[in-house]
């Protein structure tokens, strides 16, 4: 066995074939074999976005939320607001998005960093609650339980349309989350990424050696928020709807499931948890608009019980073994 | 005067529901700290029991109650042993994704079985109505509730919480390989408990149909309120919830009588400024 | 010779990927005392732990009164009156030292009275939660609560880890007493080679998951050349 | 043969997903009795469940069922969120949709290949409140669900009702999610009003605020009560008992008004559903599919959302629910309001009407 | 000026006193050991210094500054360093990354989200380099969860090793560790710079003996007494509540 930490270090930072591979395929599989499936994949790719927001805080910092559609819906709503009063350039929307979100994650997170565990997961679930019952009463804001009205979103730097054939909101969600990965990626790899492992692990610890735990969650919190709204602006735009329901305990309890899915704490957990998820949702109600949802529940239950770290848990396992016999 | 009077018992009795339908999660997930979401799925369960007995076969509701808790008992035992069992160690997310999908399954099955619909039973006739005391109407069947949840708390409080077999309990959670190692059958304990907080689970969902409906996605419509009881109360404490939900109910109901256009805000609020200053709740133990 | 009480044959055992004991061959007879020691990481816990059942066997058998009990899940081997004291106390942290003693407690001559007389420190702390007790108090109420399930073999994996030496002086006594006279069996993993080779009668060194010495415990304690050599004891000193 | 592909974005799971099954049932219930092939088409339907309020899954729903499955006519439409964001893909794809529940006034205003065969809120309330008006009602309360369809209900009542010359003197609004009504009616107990008007979603709501106000003694024998159609439905009435006697509701259909279509309507449900009765869901999902029939009648089989949109215009038939019509104008629904009464019929409580309000539009559109 | 000081602690739990009027002063360099009963109060003193505990009256001091209202990480970046009586470690991580984050703290580097963490050579080398001097390098890249406890007791004290502390205080460091290598480590740590002082809790008698140059002995949350070891052995009174029979004499 080596132990060159040099060696050691950066093989577990390097980019691996099979990143490379996986990206070129989520370009080329759906415009050349799939192009009727374009509207799902940009919604894949949107909430893949949002998935890896949640992944961060959850997956890497052990915060765990029920709330972090709030901030899904706030971006949304934003993006929404901005657009439907005549602003509907989607990049600058995105930024606004961007904005709104991780101030209103900043100002959340300084509840969030003092509380952990049950209460943690209470908290959030309650703000959710709370955000979704401001939205209703700010009707005249944002439209209320009927949603959001009037959102047109220009073309793609000017050339672009988002027809309802897709091509333009796939190509923007890829884009989108790909330079978001990117960023997460190099997040997780820096010392910052190992130090919120290390809160998650054990805050006592940290604290002993001179972390300031607080502010470093505090500002993946806030990364995280902005993040998960700029998810939420990317489906503001692309479908041009937005409802009380993006901020709601539904969607984030989703998208929780799709995190836990794909496997918590390693990025392309949440998108492949994302993406199954997704994938089986839209061929099983289209098979079965009435029960399919037994069929969905059948799936979490044999993941957990089979692939308790995941389906990418179950698959860098394989793999290993594999690669060792 | 009589007026606040009528509320308080509002809210006490609101509070007494919301304790019945959470009970058995406080067992499941308070004491078992096994993250629970299927505890509304086996609520559901027993409030399908009982429809089915009372409003099809016609039994009297109050002959139905004890069955929905044996029945749901039993079923949970079997799912024990076949599924619940193996996931107790694998860390709270997996469990989240399992008894989510647990949810979903059993709700699929019951759409299937009973259809979509709302269901209702008949309530005998001492239930219905009021007793009136003085100016004050007190509902029968919210009188009936209070009574129920006196009964289960004591019952679960002292036959549970405060014996050897609820220290039992609590220290195979604590650590389960010790726990073994020190010759405790943490597998039968562990069943045994799951199946008791699954059938106070059912017990719960019998006595809610007449308040909250019964249909499908029952199972998901009462899993956040009784999240925010089992949170409020304190993991490991029945007796927390038991207060918890009490003030909740009072808290909710006085709330709503009072400042009105607050209404939605106001259990999410008191939720979230209680765990804010007491992150264990109001009596955890753990 | 009378059938031993713990007898291990040719056992392999270890952990998920990894085998860590190889070919242990191993008698215990009833009443006696063992010390097993060996230096970090060598296997001496895994040892333990595959008595109890917690680790993989990959094979060789285990044997409890000429009863073979290789299949047995940890809480029958400890009904069978197998007592473990796992190396990092492990008290259950939610209960109280009161709770933590009576959860487990077996019929016997042992009783929470009796352990609050060897541990006095207890007895005052008897209503604290096993989360809010000092280092050392964690240790003895790990020891005592053990001791709570009446055992006929006494697996002890470094007891005296963290107790002020008054206490390990009075600990050691009451440990005799009950080998002594109440024929209770030790095995006894220790680092301070010297106390534990004082306890016990026999004595095995692990060498990377293998046993590479045994021999009677006042031998050993004589034999400052093998201890230097598996220990790195400088006794000589 | 010619196929005519018919995409079904409804709700199917979930929360809402019995209002769904009945206004499915009301699709199938129309195929039945009047076959599969229509203008020499076979009439195709394809469902699709977007599991509750989730505008961007009805939009991405709408979307590939015109690009993957190519239908010709977008239907369904419970939720008037979702029926916004199919709005969108009706207008751009240029296909005939039909509303057959959402009740939002605006939806149909948002693609010009849009018609509803369900209700307005303001449709219905509007003219209720203008009716209380009339009976010499001075003084009411209101009480209302606090988000989109409650509000709006209310908001239409109160105008209509305050424009007569009458006077709202307390108005409050309930929780969506809502378990306990008893501190809202207490309000209104204590505030002693002439008259109540409550909006609640159908579902478990009614009966629970039927026993609520009946707990509370607020019944018509000392307050007048008035409501939309959900508020004495048969399982708020069984909760409610003889104190419902007196409820006055607006609605515009009725399960056991006595016509000969309509009856018919109703035995053939109730064998094809296991007893159950069709409600306001099975009736705009059963007059969707009316509509359809119809239009393809008159352009010959033409799918193009421009032919089949201008064949519906001005449509008018005889429903199950009285008579009804397309407004060629804004392509919404025109039917009669009809006023009800719980009264005592074969010794049980009944809606009976008492009164109808012919040809009444959306105030506003 | 000395590199640590106490006046006047006091702190209980309930009315259990665990700490009272304790005043304590370490000058730079000291070698200073705290012996006392179990369940004394010794490693809630700690808790007090590094601020995982909040005092209910008195004052700290370090290298002449108070410290009393900081929280504790903020002490810890002031050159306190400790290790804990029961491990405390980041269990799913590799001791290489545990003691790389550490050092990287004191590089004031952890804030640093766009900066990979394989490219500081400065911090990695530094970690590997005291794995190495501690016995740990073999397996550093394997998860701390599946050390043996021994040497998981060794990296605990990596880990306030790579703050470079100027203040280091140490809970039974040498707990699960063999009598070898515990002499080992505190050879390690004897060997530290002059100008740091160790403040340290032990109940084997050889080492304290060995390595302290002052003992405090703490008794039901007081000093009981306090001197050079020669006096502290020969003392009766810390023979009767500590100490017992000749063995450690
Ligand atoms: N849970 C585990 N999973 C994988 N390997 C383990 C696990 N626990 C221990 N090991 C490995 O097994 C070997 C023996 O460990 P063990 O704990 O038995 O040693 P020990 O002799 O008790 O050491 P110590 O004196 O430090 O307690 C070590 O190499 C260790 O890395
Ligand atoms: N959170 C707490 N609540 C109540 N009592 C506590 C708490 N924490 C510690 N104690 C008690 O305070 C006393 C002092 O504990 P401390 O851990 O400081 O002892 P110690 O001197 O380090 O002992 P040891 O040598 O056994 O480690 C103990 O009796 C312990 O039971
Ligand atoms: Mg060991
Ligand atoms: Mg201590």
């Amino acid at each position: 066995m080596s132990t060159d930490p040099h060696l050691w270090l950066r093989h577990k930072a390097r980019v691996s074939p099979y990143e490379v591979a996986f990206w070129i395929a989520a370009l080329i599989v759906p415009y050349v074999l799939l192009p009727k499936y374009l509207a799902l994949a940009s919604q894949i790719a949107i909430m893949a976005t949002f998935c890896i927001s949640l992944d961060l805080i959850l997956g890497y910092a052990g915060i765990i939320s029920l709330g972090h559609a709030a901030f899904f819906g706030i971006g949304a709503y934003a993006a929404g607001i901005l657009s439907a009063r005549g602003w509907g350039e989607p990049l600058s929307g995105l930024l606004f998005a961007a904005v709104v979100a991780g101030l209103a994650g900043w100002i959340i997170g300084f509840m969030i960093v003092r509380v952990q565990h049950l209460a943690l997961l209470m908290i959030t679930l309650g703000l959710s609650f709370l955000a979704v019952e401001v939205a209703n009463t700010f009707d005249g804001l944002t439209g209320g339980a009927d949603g959001l009205l009037g959102i047109d979103t220009w073309k793609l730097f000017g050339i672009w349309k988002f027809s309802i054939w897709g091509h333009t909101s796939y190509a923007y969600a890829l884009g989108v989350s790909f330079l978001i990965f990117l960023l997460c990626r190099r997040l997780v790899h820096s010392p910052f990424g190992l130090t919120l492992e290390a809160i998650r692990e054990n805050p006592q610890r940290t604290t002993a050696i001179g972390v300031a735990n607080r502010r470093h969650l505090q500002w993946v919190f806030t990364l995280s928020s902005s993040i998960a709204g700029i998810a939420g602006a990317m489906l503001a735009q692309t479908t041009k709807t937005v409802s009380l329901e993006s901020l709601g305990f539904q969607n984030s309890a989703e998208i929780a499931v799709m995190l836990i899915l794909g496997g918590t704490g390693r990025l392309y957990g949440a998108i492949v948890g994302t993406i199954i998820f997704m994938v089986a949702r839209d061929q099983l109600s289209g098979m079965n608009p009435k029960y399919w949802y037994f069929w969905i529940g059948i799936l979490l239950m044999m993941v957990v019980l089979f692939m308790p770290r995941g389906i990418l848990g179950a698959m860098q396992r394989l793999a290993a073994k594999m690669s060792r016999s | 005067m009589s007026q606040l009077l009528a509320v308080m018992f509002d809210g006490v009795a609101f509070g007494m529901l919301l304790f019945l339908i959470s009970v058995g999660l406080s067992v499941t997930l308070g004491m078992m700290n096994f993250t629970n979401l299927a505890h509304g799925a086996f609520a559901m369960v027993g409030g399908y029991v009982t429809f089915a007995l009372a409003s099809l076969a016609g039994w009297p509701f109050l002959a139905t109650l004890p069955v929905a808790f044996l029945a749901t008992m039993a079923i949970a035992a079997v799912f024990e042993r076949l599924l619940f069992r193996y996931i107790y160690e694998t860390g709270e997310l997996n469990q989240v994704l399992f008894t989510i999908g647990f949810v979903f399954t059993a709700s699929a099955t019951a759409a299937y079985v009973f259809g979509t619909v709302h269901q209702s039973v008949d309530m005998p006739a001492v239930l219905t109505g009021f007793i009136e005391l003085g100016e004050i109407k007190l509902p029968s069947y919210r009188l009936f509730l209070v009574a129920i949840a006196l009964v289960i708390t004591v019952g679960v409080v002292y036959g549970l919480e405060h014996t050897r077999f609820g220290a039992m309990v609590r220290a195979s959670v604590d650590n389960q390989k010790v726990a073994r190692g020190l010759g405790l059958n943490v597998n039968r304990i562990f069943a045994l408990t799951f199946a008791l907080g699954s059938g106070l689970a059912g017990l719960g969902g019998a006595l809610a149909i007449e308040v909250l409906g019964l249909d499908p996605s029952f199972g998901f419509h009462i899993l956040v309120l009784v999240l925010i009881v089992v949170a409020l109360g304190g993991l490991g404490s029945v007796w927390g919830s038991f207060v918890a939900a009490l003030c909740l109910g009072v808290f909710d109901v006085g709330g709503k009588y009072f400042v009105p256009e607050l209404g939605s805000f106001l259990i999410y609020l008191f939720m979230v400024a209680l765990l804010f200053f007491r992150p264990q709740g109001l009596f955890g133990k753990r | 010779m009378a059938e031993p009480l713990l007898s291990l044959r040719g056992v392999s055992a270890g952990y998920a990927e990894s085998v860590v004991l190889n070919d242990i061959n191993l008698d215990i007879s009833e009443g006696s005392g063992l010390a097993v020691l060996g230096r970090n990481g060598v296997g001496k816990s895994t040892l333990i732990e595959t008595v109890m059942g917690f680790t993989r066997l990959v094979s060789g058998s285990i044997h409890w009164r000429g009863r073979d009990i290789t299949r047995l899940k940890p809480h029958q081997r400890a009904a069978q009156g197998i007592g473990w004291i796992p190396q990092e106390r492990c008290v259950f942290p939610t209960l109280t030292v009161e709770e933590n003693l009576n959860v487990v407690a077996r019929p016997g001559s042992l009783t929470a009275a009796r352990v609050y007389e060897i541990f006095p420190r207890l007895a005052e702390r008897r209503q604290n939660r096993g989360s809010q007790l000092s280092g050392g108090e964690q240790q003895m109420l790990a020891i005592g609560r053990t001791l709570m399930t009446n055992p006929s073999l006494l697996l002890l994996d470094e007891p005296l880890e963290g107790l002020a030496p008054i206490v390990i002086e009075e600990l050691g006594q009451s440990i005799a007493h009950m080998s002594g006279d109440e024929g209770m069996t030790l095995v006894l993993v220790e680092q301070h080679a010297e106390l534990a080779l004082e306890m016990t009668r026999e004595a095995v060194i692990i060498e990377r998951g293998r046993i590479v010495h045994r021999a009677p415990a006042a031998e050993l304690r004589a034999d400052h050349d093998t201890l230097d050599r598996y220990i790195g004891l400088n006794l000589g000193e | 043969q010619k196929t005519v592909k018919i995409g079904v974005t409804n709700v199917y799971s979930g929360q809402f997903a019995d209002p769904g099954a009945q206004l499915d049932a009301g699709i199938k219930l129309y195929m039945q009795l009047h076959g599969d092939t229509v203008a020499g088409a076979k009439i195709q339907i394809i469902r699709r469940d977007v599991g509750g309020i989730a505008p961007p899954v009805a939009k991405r729903l709408a979307e590939e069922l015109v690009v993957r499955e190519r239908v010709d006519i977008l239907a369904g439409n419970l939720l008037t969120p979702n029926a916004l964001a199919v709005a969108g893909v009706s207008k751009d794809a240029e296909k005939f949709t039909v509303v057959m529940n959402a009740a939002t006034p605006i939806i149909t205003t948002k693609s010009p290949y849009m018609v509803r065969t369900s209700l307005t809120t303001s449709q219905l309330n509007h003219h209720f409140g203008e009716w209380v008006a009339k009976q010499g009602v001075k003084n009411v309360y209101t009480m209302v669900t606090n988000y989109g369809p409650g509000t709006s209900s209310g908001k239409s009542f109160e105008d209509a009702f305050k424009k007569k010359g009458g006077k709202v003197v307390g108005a409050d609004k309930t929780p969506v999610v809502n378990p306990d009504f008893s501190p809202f009616v207490q309000r209104v107990a204590e505030a002693k009003p002439e008259a109540l008007y409550v909006w609640v979603p159908g579902g478990t709501q009614p009966p629970a605020l039927g026993k609520a106000l009946a707990e509370r003694g607020v019944t018509p024998a000392n307050t007048k009560i008035f409501g939309q159609g959900e508020l004495t439905d048969d399982a708020a009435l069984e909760a409610m008992g003889k104190v419902a006697l007196g409820i006055i509701t607006a609605y515009h259909y009725n399960v056991h008004r006595d016509t000969p279509l309509n009856t018919r309507f109703v035995k053939a449900y109730r064998a094809a559903n296991n007893g159950r009765d069709p409600d306001i869901y099975s009736i705009g999902g059963y007059d969707g599919m009316h509509l359809i029939y119809e239009v393809l009648k008159k352009t010959g089989g033409n799918t193009s959302g421009k032919a089949m949109i201008e064949a519906a215009k001005g449509m008018s038939w005889e429903s199950p629910r009285g008579m009804m019509s397309i407004d060629p104008r804004t392509r919404d629904v025109v039917q009669t309001v009809w006023i009800r009464e719980v009264k005592m019929k074969d010794g049980k409580p009944a809606n009976i009407i008492i009164d109808h309000i012919d040809n009444a539009k959306d105030p506003d559109l | 000026m000395n590199a640590l000081e106490t006046r006047k602690l006091d702190k209980s739990f309930g009315n259990l006193v665990v700490a009272q009027d304790i005043s304590l002063a370490l000058p730079a360099g000291a070698r200073h050991a705290l012996i006392g009963p179990n369940g004394a109060g010794k490693t809630t003193l700690i808790n007090l210094i590094t601020g995982a505990l909040k005092p209910d009256a008195g004052e700290i001091f370090l290298g002449g500054h108070e410290i009393s209202g900081l929280p504790g990480n903020a002490r810890a970046k002031r050159g306190l360093g400790r290790t804990f009586q029961i491990n405390t470690l980041f269990v799913s991580l590799t001791p290489l990354e545990s003691v790389a984050l550490a050092v990287c703290e004191r590089l004031a580097v952890t804030g640093k989200w766009l900066a990979s963490l394989a490219r500081r050579r400065d911090a990695i080398d530094e970690a590997f380099d005291l794995l190495s001097r501690l016995g740990l390098a073999k397996d550093c890249t394997k998860p701390t969860r599946d050390l043996p406890y021994g040497q998981q007791r060794l990296l605990e004290i990596a880990l306030a090793l790579a703050g470079r502390p100027s203040v280091l205080l140490l809970d039974e460091p040498a707990a699960g560790v063999p009598t070898s290598e515990s002499t080992a480590l505190f050879d390690a740590i004897a060997a530290l710079p002059e100008a740091i002082s160790v403040l340290f809790i032990e109940h084997d008698m050889n080492i304290v003996f060995t390595f302290a140059s002052r003992i405090t002995v703490l008794v039901q949350g007081r000093v009981l007494t306090e001197g050079p070891p020669d006096e502290i052995a020969r003392s009766p009174e810390v023979r009767a509540v500590y100490l017992g029979g000749a063995k450690h004499g």
